[in-house]
């Protein structure tokens, strides 16, 4: 019986592997590919199935005046708004989540939980809503296609996640760490970034992960809300999306906006092993 | 110096109240809040320490007013049930952080650091993480801090309930000794407790606390001895008091067909009527004259057995310095030591006590 | 504790939000009582004609909605379950178990617009691996032509993208539980099965009514994956409510249309949301 | 046509001449024109070379890498290079070009100078575009556009877009297939039918059926009948018109294709169109697997990697079959759209059994200069540069850069020979048929370019591909259609669009 089960996990766990690497191990074969060999049927193994050729890869640091994409700026641009947008979202979101769950709150019929609810609540929002008033706005601002106005943008897109996770998070540190602070003569501020932020690092990480990854692989607004000064990854990777499409550059691009992220999931493991995790989550 | 509580109150709100507090403490004295849980200990030390604000009500100390000055330059120190220190510091960044955050001089923290782990027994810790020390000995951190201070109020919200017994009993012996020290200095000591041994123990005054209001306040002898209610009664003493409704009445003491006795002599002048006695479990043991009573259940503690028993309506609980066994339902004789007994009138006042205290 | 100093914790987080934000939805609100088009942008007042529009005359909206909701509650609970079997399964000793762990977390790390498009050359039906492999059985579904297939295939990726985000929740809520109730059932010579159903399941309860609801909120937008996979067909087979009103605010230009349509979609969400999350925490924790 | 044919020629024979005598020093600094060198002309690289465009910025919204993306960054990198102006370029899914100008436009704001878009883009833009100057319209090399292509990029006689591009729907055909005795003999045998070049949609559709999936080129996959565009995008409504054209463009009926020009009522769900997308249903079963959600890119690779039969569309997938990397290179035949047996009058209400055929002027790439910019000269500059003789005859060479034949000029099956390696007689037949559709017929479509067109195609694709995916009976759907299209009528006004509307219908009914 015992047996049956562990066979069972190992099968599980293997063909769900297989189901997570598949896209990822055809998008590696087919940006060695070129037209004929994608057109042509299904080919997977370089020098058995088709002549492989590194068109995709080169293609990813040519000028697209030579069919290429050069997506070193679009990267240092996404690196940049995701790096920001995620630090102001955390930092804001940290300060709030810690107020909400330390203190009380009441506007009108107003209490706590709903405060938390209203900054989840950004996220119900599909970004098709507010991406026409946000030009508009940035419009006005003279913000349109800056990186400011994109951090802007994204902090109302990533603080909600760092308020959620915050929210748990402090929720799970003791208050009377808190009041010991200010018995120990810390005001309120010297109480939080001398005694509870240093404590709170788990949690800021993993927040800080969340608001990386949503950042990241946020589309609709980069696209909607710049022109040629700051394109950011996922819209240069899009932009080869052509009616000819060049499949092998778009996989070779595609591959190189997922492989930061790949750090990101290592340092996410390293915490759960650690059990630091744990107490940033619910 | 005092510290002066004048009717400090707070509405319920979630768990917190107070209900009309009002006390004067002196300096070096320990006051022990004695009363159950939720009975408003913890919110009535945090209301000191200033990390609540009273809705009314003042606090004095030494004239000025106390009340209005924010917590972190109140000068309170406060030891928590929970153990409470910084896990990201080492355990001599934990006793010296208020000191730094006063901005003493660096030698001057690292003799009154020093000098607080020895007292608390921790030299040669100074530099482990919180998170490798034992519960006792974070608690023992948790001390240091807060006698490292001088501050003129040491709270101390049950420091030791989260201890296990043994531990707990060592502990207590060294706070006690600390504490004499120190309480010598100019500060007033402050404790909660839920257990009335401790607070016995400890000696100095006791407020008995009860739903948000200060029962009675008094030396740990007087509120032994007398126990101005039945309130009182039952939160001061660990069983806690026996109670039974009786009548005196011409010289006699009638709870039952069965079970009469003599008043005993401390009662001369006690009008007739009906009251609630009292009588401490100690003062309930087996004789070979007594009254019928059943086994309820026995309890052995120790070296000695606690034992319920039910005659009719009454309900007592002895206790037998031995250890014995006995079978459920087993039929005994119950010998009272009427000398101990306590007449509180039915609303819950005391009404006569074998101390001789308050008619 | 309560000092006057919490507001200066909330207030900048808050207000920045607000600040961010009240332009834009004040703006969706005036805008929904306009007919700004392609060929005439501007706010005139036309009164409540988008909502009686909406409300009498747009099947497609709502037939759109009847779609999301199969669509995102199919993704979650498929998500859940397989999140949670996967977290149950790398939370105690296996082989690679940080190999596992890291592999699972993947997905959640791509962008769904760029992986989808990966995943469109993938279920291509004559070009792609997936038939290829299939043909060997004789079999050539039609990934995203099927009327039926097309959702499948949209649920498929969605499971492929988003069940990381509810196996790390969940794995770290494993992580997080206590010995004792372990213990405890152990003595009492509980099975695996057993343990599940009585001691891990209840425990876990407020995580997963946590991740679940965070999981259906983001699983509403699904838009990524329609707009390059199908563009929401064939037909409408798998056009979604964002995806419609995309269709109808920035591919035809009816702004005005569209910030009705937006809003009716908000107030719908925010009431269905909280139904769901009280609806769920009286199921699980009943249930347990 | 004979004297069209002479000044091409002439044209022709004097850059090809250019090419051979000069290894200019242009050509040595941008191999991009190796092949002819710089041809002198307003717009070319000597004369944009005096220019000083120093310290300024141009703005471009183009389509995604390569097709029209590609050489849009190149000719901005080589303007740059000659006039030192700062080019930026920004490169978007033809799905989102549309959205892309006009939110800013709308917004009030100018991003762009130039815009890259569809010629149908134009009533919605033309508000928030610059007329090309009047130099520009008749400088020599605007002379040698097609006059499909100057009236493409006109409203109402004026010029709003720059004629960069040609674009059209044709037939194109597996030539090894059809002109093969032995299936012509197998053809004959099975069906009683001749083997040729489809006349009608009825051929087109019975010979896909026949030549679906078997492998008929012996290369070890299976091959199908017919590749079209019918993934519910903006694209699918042109496939769908192709098919309809010779249907319901009735060349006795004046009057409006798509509406009644008079009553402004929908034409959409008329026998003719129901007719049309009848057959297109019968077209899902001999598409290649997964053929209803071929998206333009996927009939590219599909027809142009050798794996159907027949397809309609835009250049771009004979153009790939011609590569010369591709398998089937000079295996394909192009013609003119099929047409049919009969046509529908709406004025009589009756079905007329006459062989009807009629081109359908498909919109297709353009680039025009925002109102808004504040660099109207460079901008046109650039854009006159881009279409300049030396670049356009490089660009046309170039398969993935999306750049076709629009120029009389274009129309001489020699340079596809010489430059290109074609077959000499599938670029005669290459050249006259997009020729003869450019500048022969009388009965010709021009694409919906109204207020609002996004909404009316929207609803086709909605509309058409319900019907495709078996969801709606064609009747059902058209008839959905129409109603859609009376409503947003209604909503746009039935005058805004018959001015609109009018503009192309009077080229339809020019004689």
């Amino acid at each position: 019986m015992r047996l049956f089960y562990i066979t069972l996990k190992y099968l599980a766990v293997t063909l769900w592997s297989v189901f997570v690497i598949a896209p990822f191990l055809w998008a590696i074969s087919t940006s060695f590919k070129d037209f004929q060999s994608v057109t042509g049927g299904a080919t997977y193994i370089p020098w058995v199935d088709f002549e492989p050729t590194l068109d995709g890869w080169q293609s990813l640091f040519k000028s697209p005046a030579r069919g290429g994409v050069d997506i070193v700026e679009p990267f240092l641009n996404s690196v940049f708004v995701t790096a920001a947008g995620s630090l102001v979202s955390i930092i804001l979101g940290t300060l709030a989540a810690y107020a909400l769950s330390r203190y009380t709150f009441k506007a009108g019929p107003m209490r706590n939980g709903d405060i938390t609810f209203f900054f989840i609540s950004q996220r119900i929002m599909p970004p098709v809503v507010l991406a026409i008033p946000f030009f508009i706005m940035l419009g006005k601002l003279g913000l349109l296609d800056t990186l400011l106005g994109l951090v802007l943008v994204y902090v109302v897109l990533l603080m909600p996640i760092a308020v959620w996770i915050m929210v748990d998070f402090f929720n799970k540190v003791p208050q009377e760490i808190d009041e010991t602070a200010l018995i120990d003569g810390c005001n309120p501020f010297q109480a939080f970034y001398k005694v509870v932020l240093p404590n709170s690092i788990p949690g800021i990480i993993v927040a800080g992960m969340f608001c990386m990854i949503f950042g990241w692989t946020d589309f609709f607004f980069a696209f909607i809300l710049t022109f040629t000064e700051v394109q950011l990854l996922p819209v240069a990777i899009v932009a080869l999306n052509s009616s000819i499409t060049p499949w092998w550059s778009l996989s070779a691009a595609a591959l190189v906006s997922v492989a930061p992220l790949v750090v990101v999931a290592f340092i996410v493991e390293r915490y759960l092993s650690k059990g630091n995790l744990s107490g940033a989550l619910k | 110096m005092s510290l002066i509580a004048s009717n400090l109150s707070l509405k319920p709100d979630e768990q917190y109240h107070l209900d009309d507090i009002c006390f004067e403490m002196l300096q070096g004295q320990i006051y022990t809040i004695i009363g159950r849980t939720l009975s408003g200990k913890t919110t009535l030390l945090k209301t000191i320490a200033g990390l609540i604000a009273p809705d009314s009500g003042g606090l004095v100390l030494d004239g000025n007013d106390f009340g209005s000055i924010p917590v972190w330059k109140r000068e309170v120190a406060m030891v928590y049930q929970q153990f409470i220190n910084y896990p990201h510091l080492t355990v001599y960044e934990n006793v010296a952080f208020p000191l730094k955050q006063r901005g003493t001089q660096k030698a001057e923290i690292h003799n009154r650091v020093m000098n607080a782990l020895s007292q608390v027994g921790l030299e040669g810790f100074q530099s482990r993480k919180i998170q490798a020390l034992s519960g006792g000995q974070q608690q023992r951190v948790a001390l240091a801090r807060s006698l490292v201070k001088e501050a003129k109020i040491l709270l101390l919200d049950e420091p030791l309930v989260n201890l296990d017994y043994k531990l707990r009993e060592q502990l207590r012996e060294e706070f006690k000794s600390i504490f004499n020290t120190k309480a010598s200095a100019d500060s007033i000591l402050i404790y909660s407790s839920t257990d009335p041994v401790e607070a016995m123990q400890l000696g100095g005054q006791i407020l008995v606390m009860d739903e948000g209001r200060i029962l009675q306040q008094a030396s740990a002898k007087e509120v032994y001895e007398n126990p101005n209610s039945t309130k009182v009664s039952q939160i001061t003493n660990d069983p806690a008091m026996n109670l039974f409704e009786g009548m005196v009445g011409e010289g006699k003491i009638i709870l039952s067909p069965e079970i009469q006795f003599d008043s005993p002599t401390h009662f001369k002048g006690l009008p007739e009527g009906t009251y609630t006695f009292g009588l401490r479990a100690v003062a309930i043991t087996l004789g070979e004259i007594g009254f019928p009573f059943a086994i309820e259940l026995s309890e052995i503690s120790g070296s000695e057995t606690f034992l319920h028993l039910k005659h009719n309506e009454i309900n007592l609980v002895g206790l037998l310095d031995s250890v014995q066994s006995f079978s459920i339902g087993e039929k005994v004789t119950v010998k009272f030591d009427i000398s101990h007994l306590y007449a509180f009138s039915t609303d819950g006042s005391l009404k006569s006590s074998p101390y001789g205290g308050l008619m | 504790m309560n000092f006057k100093h919490k507001y200066l914790f909330l207030l900048p987080g808050l207000l920045v939000l607000l600040g961010i934000l009240i332009f834009p939805i004040g703006f969706t609100v005036r805008l929904s009582f306009s007919s700004w088009d392609s060929f005439y942008p501007g706010l005139d007042f036309i009164g409540l004609d988008n909502y009686i529009r909406l409300f009498t005359d747009d099947m497609r909206f709502w037939e759109a909605f009847g779609r999301l909701s199969l669509l995102s509650l199919t993704t979650v609970f498929l998500q859940y379950v397989i999140g949670f079997s996967l977290a149950l399964m790398v939370w105690k000793q296996i082989v690679f178990q940080r190999f596992f762990r890291v592999l699972f977390l993947i997905p959640m790390m791509t962008t769904p617009v760029i992986m989808t498009v990966v995943w469109r050359t993938f279920f291509h039906e004559s070009l792609g691996p997936a038939n290829d492999f299939l043909s060997l059985f004789g079999m050539q579904p039609l990934w995203l032509s099927s009327e039926i297939l097309s959702k499948f295939t949209v649920i498929l990726v969605e499971v492929w993208q988003w069940t990381p985000f509810m196996f790390l929740l969940l794995l770290a809520g494993l992580l997080s539980l206590p010995k004792e109730p372990y213990l405890a059932a152990s003595i009492d010579g509980a099975g695996p099965v057993r343990t599940f159903v009585y001691v891990t399941f209840p425990l876990m309860a407020p995580i997963s009514i946590g991740a679940i609801i965070i999981r259906l909120i983001e699983a509403s937008k699904i838009m990524d994956t329609v707009y390059v996979l199908t563009s929401g067909g064939p037909g409408t087979a798998t056009e979604t409510s964002s995806f419609y009103i995309f269709i109808k605010g920035l591919r035809e230009f009816q702004f005005g249309y569209s910030a009705a349509l937006s809003l009716t979609y908000l107030v719908i969400m925010i009431i269905s949301f909280t139904i769901i999350a009280k609806i769920l925490t009286k199921l699980m924790v009943r249930g347990s | 046509m004979n004297r069209v044919t002479k000044i091409s020629t002439l044209a022709v024979t004097a850059s090809l001449l250019a090419a051979t005598a000069s290894a200019d020093k242009w050509s040595d600094q941008f191999p991009h024109i190796k092949n002819t060198g710089d041809i002198a002309g307003e717009c070319s690289y000597e004369s944009m070379s005096k220019k000083d465009y120093g310290g300024q910025k141009l703005t471009i919204n183009t389509h995604a890498v390569p097709v029209m993306g590609e050489p849009t960054a190149l000719h901005a990198e080589q303007f740059s290079a000659l006039t030192g102006a700062e080019v930026k370029v920004i490169h978007t899914p033809a799905g989102d070009l549309y959205s892309k100008a006009m939110v800013p436009f709308q917004a009030g704001q100018a991003p762009y100078d130039i815009v890259f878009g569809f010629s149908n883009f134009l009533r919605d833009w033309k508000q928030y575009l610059e007329p090309v100057p009047a130099k520009y319209v008749n400088m020599p090399q605007m002379q040698d556009v097609t006059q499909g292509h100057i009236d493409v990029n006109s409203w109402d006689g004026e010029m709003i877009q720059f004629p960069i591009d040609g674009d059209r729907h044709y037939l194109k055909y597996r030539k090894d297939v059809i002109d093969n005795p032995e299936y012509q003999v197998k053809y004959k045998a099975e069906t009683g039918n001749e083997l040729r070049v489809p006349q009608t949609w009825k051929e087109y559709g019975e010979m896909a059926a026949f030549f679906n999936g078997w492998d008929w080129d012996n290369d070890g996959e299976l091959e199908y009948g017919s590749a079209e565009v019918m993934k519910k995008d903006d694209l699918m409504f042109a496939a769908f018109f192709s098919r309809s054209v010779a249907y319901s463009k009735n060349p006795r009926v004046k009057g409006g294709f798509f509406f009644d020009l008079e009553t402004m009522e929908p034409l959409i769900n008329g026998p003719g169109f129901v007719a049309a997308l009848t057959d297109w249903v019968e077209a899902t079963k001999y598409t290649p697997p997964g053929g209803i959600n071929f998206s333009l890119g996927d009939e590219i690779n599909s027809f142009g990697g050798g794996q159907t039969l027949f397809s309609f569309s835009w250049d771009d997938a004979f153009i790939a079959a011609m590569q010369d990397d591709s398998p089937i290179k000079n295996k394909v035949g192009s013609a003119p759209l099929p047409g049919s047996d009969s046509v529908w009058n709406r004025s009589t209400g009756a079905w007329e059994n006459t062989y009807n055929q009629a081109p359908y002027i498909v919109w297709g790439w353009t680039a025009a200069v925002a109102k808004q910019s504040k660099n109207h000269d460079m901008a046109f500059d650039y854009l006159c540069f881009f279409a300049n003789d030396a670049n356009h005859q490089a660009d046309i060479a170039i398969g993935r850069f999306g750049v076709n034949p629009f120029r009389k000029s274009d129309f001489i099956p020699e340079i596809y020979v010489e430059r290109q390696g074609w077959d000499s007689e599938i670029a005669k037949q290459y050249s006259e048929t997009l020729l003869a559709m450019e500048e022969g017929s009388t009965n010709r479509v021009f694409p919906l370019r109204v207020p609002g067109v996004f909404q009316f195609n929207s609803a086709v694709a909605t509309g058409t591909s319900k019907a495709l995916a078996g969801q709606l009976s064609p009747q059902e759907a058209l008839d959905e259609v129409a109603a859609e299209w009376t409503k947003i009528v209604k909503r746009i006004g039935a005058d805004t669009v018959r001015e609109a509307y009018a503009v192309g219908v009077a080229l339809e009914d020019a004689e």
